[in-house]
């Protein structure tokens, strides 16, 4: 069965790459139809909400009677506002998710770049950067974001920036490790023996063999991120116009939901708070159980 | 040749793992006989099942892997009937172990004799000074200075690793010890030696050993009787001297000849590749590499049969 | 390993922690300062507003003030001396919540809070955690294993916060069997009494219940995964072929390997608890630092902060230096120069 | 006498080895001491360095190569020193010293195909001028080494076996056409059979090629059926050089001889008759006193002389060198005759 010079693309290798980790790992499977639901509803709130509120904005006030019980009409009832609550936690779902995805993005960027820069020149400069990825990591991040949250005009953007700034250190962390072993490697001596410059080696043959280890990086940042933002949030901080699951705790909160026994209002947001960590750590959790010697698995050949 | 009661007799093992690409078939259908006192080399290729093989008769094979099916009769008990307490028994008292890893096989965080006398005390209760005794006296038995006792494993050489585990394979005076491949990491000179140590595991003590090794000069040196693997089945059995001198099945005789030595000036290999157990090839496995292959060899597998005492052969060109 | 090695070994480390304290407190230093708002003014006017009478020189007063607090002159003087401040004189300066008393009384009167709850709670995690997850990756493949892990992944996901909220709406508010907020109940006289300790305790258990409720499961992942590897070394396979009985294989073998690197694993996820134990602190309005921060925070009152900050940092990097210390003597690779 | 090929001149490594985690003072092991060596230019020849591990032959193998630098002394390719080639032309040496590593699972990038290591090299070294050209080339160099591109091209690297992977190492050696090959044990994880089809080729490229080779291996049946010449290295030391034949038929220095006999025979009629003491040599040993031959503690000739001196190379028989004063007398004799 020789195959002649059949130019495979790229995109079939990861596509079949990516059924077998899918046949082969449950943990990655149960994680992955998670993921697929999270991303649906985030994606497809505004549609949602339309249909389910004939038109009117999930986070419009006064748009039903306030603390209706749960109906047909209303499946998780309808919050002090008097808005319906399933909309309004479906949306602080996507602005969750928003704010956690780009500050996952962003401090992904910092930390591919801060990896490379110090698992690839080495030395005094390796030295410096893993001293100050340490320094950060040991920096009690969360009274700062809540001071930053506090006085700062946040958007989006910014939220997201300074959530990256204190999150990058844990993907920089194992990405640096990956780089560090995967220069030992055979192919990479290989590479300098054919008289391939610093750069191309850094860029045709280690990241390459990186992008499982950067994918395991973002959601870690993302996850972290989510998790700061949320703890922001459970205080009463950050941007009014993006209500997240965190500002629909606060609110709960500030009004006393528990003793009045609504407790919707905070199982909800808390429930999909965790449906987002979960699908996140299982995809996780499945890619690092595939891409450790995922040959062992099959056979002692 | 003497008819003599074998201690160990193994009867159509199979040893499968499993994988997502569905069973690998390592072991096929393996039987043979080990006769008492007699260092007994299994040979073969990577890949071809040998170690797997003596894994399964150990019992210590490791899921993914699993016995699928066969007899292993040792001094007459089936080793596959005994459940988990009566086999720890069993283990190192009567039947111990070299294993093929054995530069990891100690425990990083433990001092030698501490691991040899984990050994001891698990079967009797021998007092702890008592098998410390026992502990120091076998490492010198195996030409390890007493100092050896007291030191930690990353502080020994590969050799002294592998001698520290054939000191504590033989604590309790077992009547079979089964060595998997425990000269391939070692330099030429310590490799003599630790050879020399195996030998005399039957020469002094009166041990049965099964020595499972792919360099067959190694075998040359200390075997009594020579089995050849190929692709998880056995292709031949006969005295180390039938063996090297009249090889019978055309893979044997091709492994003879290639390997390189310093009378021989002209080393042929064996053409085409070794076969995958994901899926070996129809009838015969080494037909696909057979210089004297014939239609027959394609479709049917051969079955060892017995030549004469003792000598078996699995080959199309015997029956 | 002589005892001069060891002791270059331990001043070596210690002092690679001290430098690390110090850019990290430098960094928030100067991050703090960097936010906008001037807590100076701030502070006056809630002066005028609390005792209800117009300043008339309130620019003075608000000079006098910025002089007291040291935040006049340019960020570079202001962080020298503060610096000098902090690290010669051991004073944090006065804070803004209750303005003469220095920063480091507040912090030391509600540091035994948050040190007892804290650390008892970070050690029974770690320690459960090992053992559960020990026996968990011992049983792997089968049914527990897979429940118990299950369980753990999702259990470990939930924020500390979040299980902090759901707590006190079960315990306290539907079963009413502990007391949502404070450390202990007013109508009790602190003293070495037992009713004090017991109201300490019963006040104690729902912050401590929600740090261990998510630490516990993330001990148990990470032991099981480790567990399983160990399992899979040469030298248990051997262990077990050489017939060692279950006992003494879990204790001398698995156990006494998976415990190196979890001790570097807690120095590392202290860092993590320190982060987010004052939210739990608020949430029970439980009188640790956690609290003090939570309310030093809006006010923007630099002085307590810092200091909060310099003890959660310092308290993270004695933690590593007494685990690298800890580390030869459990590992006789290191010890003996390997 | 003109410039050799290549020339290793009093090449000494060290390698500091302080306890676990910066314990420990600084101790340094001569992973390399005093080693020279040269490669003729106009015969290509096969030198096996030989020795077992720990014998500082990979050492050597990588400071030829550029990977590390020595301690002291100089290696020259065709007369400049190896650093200055690499800082000013380092696409000329590497055009003209190339490597077969070890391991043939580690030297394929599992990320792409395994054509890739073929059509770089061409790339790299601009051997063809398109990439048709190139092709023909890869698929007439792979023919010339009795592969069939059909079978390997396109393929991934977990889908060829260890000799495969190491039979394309030696297509690319054919494609770039080097002067000077260092080979670091090729065939050591390879299986018997298929070794002899990698010797075979390699030894058939020293004379398509006209093209040198310093084979690495600790395996003296090899270094026996491929070399030419061959040194035996002994902790970082040179005990012996000379043409291989004679060397391995008759071995001058005691750790050659012990070498030699250690080897088993393929033949059970022959069988070791003695059996040898092994004291096993300790990192304590090996750090103390260096003013010594390196094989004293395990000699069984030891002399006191040999415990306070180090025995220079000398050449004892034409061709024949060896570092042991078993042969001091002979020579004095030789001198006064």
């Amino acid at each position: 069965m020789s195959q002649t010079f059949k130019k495979g693309t790229f995109l079939s290798r990861l596509r079949s790459e990516f059924l077998t980790v899918l046949k082969s790992s449950p943990v990655f499977r149960v994680g992955f139809v998670l993921l697929i639901i999270v991303f649906f509803l985030a994606i497809f709130e505004p549609a949602i909400n339309d249909f389910r509120l004939d038109g009117h904005p999930s986070t419009k006030f006064g748009v039903y009677e306030k603390l209706l019980p749960f109906s047909a009409e209303h499946p998780f009832g309808t919050d002090h506002f008097g808005r319906d609550t399933l909309a309004i936690q479906i949306t602080g779902l996507k602005f969750s998710l928003m704010i956690g995805l780009t500050a996952g993005g962003m401090a992904t960027l910092i930390a591919v770049f801060m990896a490379v820069v110090a698992g690839f020149v080495g030395g005094k400069v390796d030295a410096i950067l893993n001293a100050m990825t340490n320094a950060v990591l040991v920096i009690p991040t969360l009274p700062i974001l809540i001071a930053m949250a506090a006085y700062m005009r946040m958007n989006l953007w910014l939220i997201s920036l300074t959530l990256a700034i204190f999150s990058w250190p844990w993907a920089a962390r194992t990405i640096r490790a990956q780089i560090l072993s995967l220069k030992e490697m055979g192919y990479v001596e290989l590479a300098e023996m054919t008289g391939l410059n610093k750069f191309e080696i850094m860029f045709t043959e280690i990241l390459p063999n990186l992008i499982p280890f950067i994918g395991v990086g973002f959601s870690m940042a993302t996850i972290g991120a989510i998790l700061a933002e949320t703890g922001l949030r459970v205080i009463g901080l950050g941007p009014a116009e993006l209500p997240s699951l965190g500002m629909l705790l606060n609110w709960a909160m500030t009004f006393g939901v528990m003793a009045q026994g609504y407790h919707i209002l905070v199982i909800g947001p808390a429930a999909f708070l965790v449906l987002i960590f979960i699908s996140f750590n299982l995809v996780n959790t499945g890619v690092e159980e595939i891409f450790n010697p995922r040959l062992k698995k099959i056979t002692g050949i | 040749m003497r008819i003599v009661e074998p201690i160990l007799t193994v009867e159509d093992l199979r040893v499968y793992y499993k994988s997502i690409y569905g069973d690998v078939k390592s072991v096929d259908g393996v039987s043979f006989s080990v006769n008492p006192q007699e260092v007994f080399g299994i040979a073969g290729e990577s890949g071809c099942g040998k170690s797997t093989l003596v894994e399964g008769v150990l019992r210590v094979i490791v899921p993914p892997g699993y016995i699928k099916s066969g007899k292993i009769l040792f001094k007459n008990t089936d080793l596959l009937s005994l459940n988990d307490e009566e086999l720890r028994r069993l283990r190192w008292g009567d039947l111990s172990y070299i294993p093929q890893g054995s530069m990891n096989s100690l425990n990083p965080v433990l001092r030698v004799e501490e691991q040899m006398i984990d050994a001891i005390t698990s079967h009797n209760d021998t007092p702890k000074e008592e098998a410390r005794e026992m502990a120091i006296a076998r490492l010198k038995e195996v030409g390890l200075p007493v100092e050896v006792a007291r030191m930690y494993p990353h502080e020994l050489s590969g050799g002294m690793k592998q001698r520290v585990i054939i000191g504590t394979a033989i604590l309790l005076k077992p009547s079979l010890v089964v060595a998997d491949e425990p000269v391939t990491a070692l330099d030429v000179v310590v490799q003599r030696g630790v050879l020399q140590s195996i030998a005399n595991l039957r020469d002094n003590y009166g041990i049965t050993v099964i020595f499972v090794a792919h360099d067959l000069a190694a075998h040359a040196e200390i075997v009594d009787r020579l089995v050849i693997m190929y692709a998880g089945e056995i292709a031949e059995i006969g005295s180390v001297y039938d063996v090297f001198e009249d090889p019978l099945h055309p893979y044997s005789k091709l492994l003879v000849a290639a390997i390189p030595s310093l009378e021989k000036d002209v080393v042929e290999g064996i053409p085409g590749l070794p076969p995958s157990p994901l899926n070996w090839p129809t009838g015969c496995r080494f037909h696909p590499r057979c210089p004297h292959v014939m239609p027959i060899c394609s479709e049917e597998d051969p079955p060892l049969e017995e030549m004469k005492q003792g000598r078996h052969v699995a080959c199309h060109l015997f029956r | 390993m002589e005892k001069a090695q060891l002791l270059r070994y331990i001043a070596k480390r210690a002092l690679i922690y001290v430098i690390t304290m110090l850019v990290a407190f430098s960094v928030l230093f100067f991050f703090l300062r960097l936010i906008p708002g001037d807590p100076v003014s701030r502070f006056v006017r809630d002066i005028e507003v609390r005792y209800s009478y117009r300043i008339e020189n309130t620019q003075e007063i608000i000079d006098a003030y910025k002089e007291r607090f040291g935040l006049n002159g340019d960020l570079l003087t202001q962080y020298i001396s503060y610096m000098r401040r902090v690290f010669l004189e051991f004073d944090f300066g006065p804070s803004f919540l209750n303005f003469p008393t220095p920063a480091q009384n507040l912090i030391w009167r509600r540091l035994p809070w948050s040190i007892g709850f804290l650390g008892v709670a970070t050690l029974m995690a770690w320690v459960i955690g090992i053992a559960a997850g020990t026996l968990v990756g011992w049983k792997r493949g089968t049914k527990l294993d897979s429940a118990l892990f299950s369980l753990a992944l999702c259990m470990s996901q939930i924020p500390y916060y979040l299980v902090a909220l759901l707590l006190v709406l079960v315990f306290a508010y539907v079963l009413g069997t502990f007391p949502p907020r404070w450390a202990f109940s007013p109508t009790v006289t602190p003293g070495l009494n037992l009713e004090f300790i017991a109201s300490v305790l019963k006040h104690a258990t729902l912050p401590a219940l929600s740090l261990i409720l998510v630490q516990v499961p993330s001990w148990v992942i990470s032991t099981r995964a480790l567990t399983i590897s160990i399992l899979g070394e040469d030298y248990l396979l051997y262990a077990q072929a050489k017939g060692v009985k279950k006992v003494r294989l879990l204790n001398r073998y698995v156990l006494r390997n998976i415990l190196l690197p979890q001790l570097t694993g807690l120095a590392m996820s202290l860092g993590f608890v320190m982060n987010g134990f004052f939210l739990i602190e608020w949430i029970f309005s439980y009188p640790g630092i956690g609290t003090l921060l939570v309310q030093a925070i809006p006010v923007l009152d630099y002085n307590t902060i810092q200091g909060i900050a310099l003890i959660s940092i310092f308290t993270v990097l004695s933690a590593n230096l007494i685990i690298d210390v800890l580390y030869p003597l459990v590992d006789p690779r290191i010890r003996t120069g390997g | 006498m003109e410039t050799p090929l290549l020339e290793l001149r009093n090449i000494t490594k060290d390698f500091a080895i302080g306890g676990g985690l910066g314990l420990g003072e600084k101790k340094s092991i001569k992973a390399v001491d005093d080693v020279s060596l040269t490669v003729s230019r106009e015969k290509p020849t096969i030198l096996a360095l030989v020795g077992e591990s720990g014998s500082g032959k990979t050492t050597i193998a990588r400071i030829t190569l550029g990977l590390l630098g020595p301690t002291s002394g100089e290696i020259l390719y065709e007369g400049r020193d190896v650093r200055n080639w690499i800082k000013k032309d380092k696409k000329t040496y590497r055009r003209n010293v190339q490597v077969i590593f070890q391991d043939p699972y580690s030297i394929y990038n599992p990320f792409y195909r395994v054509d890739r290591v073929l059509f770089k090299a061409v790339k790299k070294f601009g051997l063809a001028s398109s990439s048709k050209e190139a092709r023909d080339m890869v698929i007439e160099s792979m023919r010339a080494m009795g592969l069939r591109p059909e079978d390997l091209l396109g393929r991934y690297p977990h889908q060829l076996s260890g000799g495969e992977r190491q039979r394309l190492m030696l297509v690319r050696i054919l494609l770039i056409k080097p002067k000077l090959v260092i080979a670091d044990e090729p065939v050591s994880m390879i299986d018997v059979s298929l070794r002899s089809i990698f010797l075979n080729n390699l030894q058939d490229l020293r004379s398509r090629l006209e093209m040198s080779t310093i084979y690495i291996t600790h395996d003296l049946n090899i270094a026996h059926y491929i070399s030419d010449e061959m040194m035996v290295l002994c902790y970082g030391r040179m005990v012996e050089t000379g043409e291989t034949k004679s060397v391995v038929k008759d071995p001058l220095h005691p750790y050659t001889q012990g070498l030699v006999n250690a080897i088993p025979t393929p033949n059970p009629r022959k069988r070791w008759k003695d059996t040898i003491e092994i004291e096993e040599v300790t990192f304590k040993e090996l750090l103390a006193q260096r003013q010594r031959c390196i094989y004293s503690h395990r000699c069984p000739h030891v002399m006191p002389i040999c415990k306070e001196k180090i025995p220079p190379l000398m050449e004892v028989k034409s061709g024949r060198k060896t570092a042991c004063f078993l042969y001091a007398e002979v020579l004095e004799t030789a001198k006064l005759e």
